[in-house]
């Protein structure tokens, strides 16, 4: 992809999540426009763990929950969040 | 103040957040670890938390309360690490002036951080494995330490 | 044990009535004396109470609590003679194994004393003015003493 | 009226209505049958203060609510309850 910009996001891992990829946070680098499921491709790709994860995780950017065809941009903090079980 | 605490929570601090002379009925919820005839064995459960979001998550989750309560004082704690079995994990207190408020606003707040606030357990149970804990379906068993 | 007391009410003894190992969910109301805006400057309320039909009942409205949520655990202190403002005249916990029976049946032992259990309320206002509160209208004031 | 059995109650007032009466209790001696209206009726004409009670007040017998139609028997309890301010 012919793409002049590219972002890197920190995504991190909670919980089983974090189990499963075996690490609580990477690096992940994608060309923009990029939404947050772009950057879960390329973090299959980058990170083997990651492939345990199921295909559609609740995601929260910058502490806001999201779907998964939102944007993100350079520096932005990703997080893949297990079924929420609080209280 | 932080609504997170690795300490046991207490009701005393909860209400002394919530008094006001002119709040008649207070509602508080205490949700505990427990260990009944349907769970197995579980001695305790570990709480982690993705724990920056989940302080901005209730500072929301409590601006919507206070939009839906404008009379209602609320104060919430969650606890994280591990709980014994029988003790609480989160507590929640609402004073308003009439007790219907106190009862809605209190309710509201433990739905919303059901659906909402990113805290996880896992069940540590008597025969020595650890479940994660899925509201959305049983938790699933997994050998320990996987 | 008695229903009604003369002393402070205790969360923690109603706590404790009502923990149990199956009971993930507690909800507690506790009614304060209130002293607020619509107030008129109220510094205490005297309970008084038909003391013998207080008892009974509450037996018969913990049965009813009891058949409706038959795996809640549910303790209610009532209390007499003067409490400041800001004090807790009645105490409420239910305990039960999921948190919608405990809001539930702690709901209803409320809505139900506010109709059945025979206690009376005399309002002790800055002023010097008594004033016996009728939850069916508004309290009608009336000079001390009288 | 012609009765040749009478019932003796203990009526008790408390609260704004022990106020109103001047006293917290009466003995009402009431010809059978009876029913609490009719140990009301008794009442205004034995005590003065019960005048001031209101036609219809919430009465209880025997620690049990009750409609002014039910009956009394001899050494019941009835008491009269203003309205209910509890909780």
């Amino acid at each position: 992809m012919a793409s002049t910009t590219a972002a890197t996001v920190r995504v991190r891992f909670f919980a089983r999540y974090a189990e499963l990829v075996g690490r609580s946070e990477a690096a992940v680098s994608v060309p923009l426009p990029a939404t947050v499921r772009d950057v879960l491709h390329r973090l299959r790709d980058d990170v083997p763990g990651a492939r345990a994860l199921p295909e559609q995780p609740l995601a929260a950017v910058n502490l806001k929950q999201v779907r998964l065809d939102t944007s993100v941009q350079d520096g932005d903090e990703v997080a893949l969040l297990p079924p929420i079980a609080g209280g | 103040m932080s609504h997170l605490t690795r300490e046991r929570i207490s009701l005393d601090a909860l209400l002394a957040a919530v008094a006001s002379p002119g709040c008649g009925g207070t509602c508080i919820f205490l949700g505990t670890v427990r260990n009944g005839p349907d769970e197995h064995g579980v001695t305790a459960i570990e709480y982690s938390a993705y724990e920056e979001m989940v302080e901005t998550e209730f500072a929301r989750l409590l601006a919507d309360a206070g939009t839906r309560w404008p009379d209602a004082r609320i104060a919430v704690r969650h606890r994280l690490g591990t709980i014994a079995a029988g003790e609480a994990s989160i507590g929640i207190a609402a004073a308003a002036p009439h007790r219907a408020q106190a009862f809605d606003a209190c309710r509201f707040v433990i739905e919303e951080v059901k659906k909402r606030v990113p805290v996880w357990k896992k069940e540590m149970r008597v025969d020595g494995t650890e479940v994660w804990v899925d509201p959305s379906g049983r938790p699933t068993a997994k050998p320990s330490h996987v």
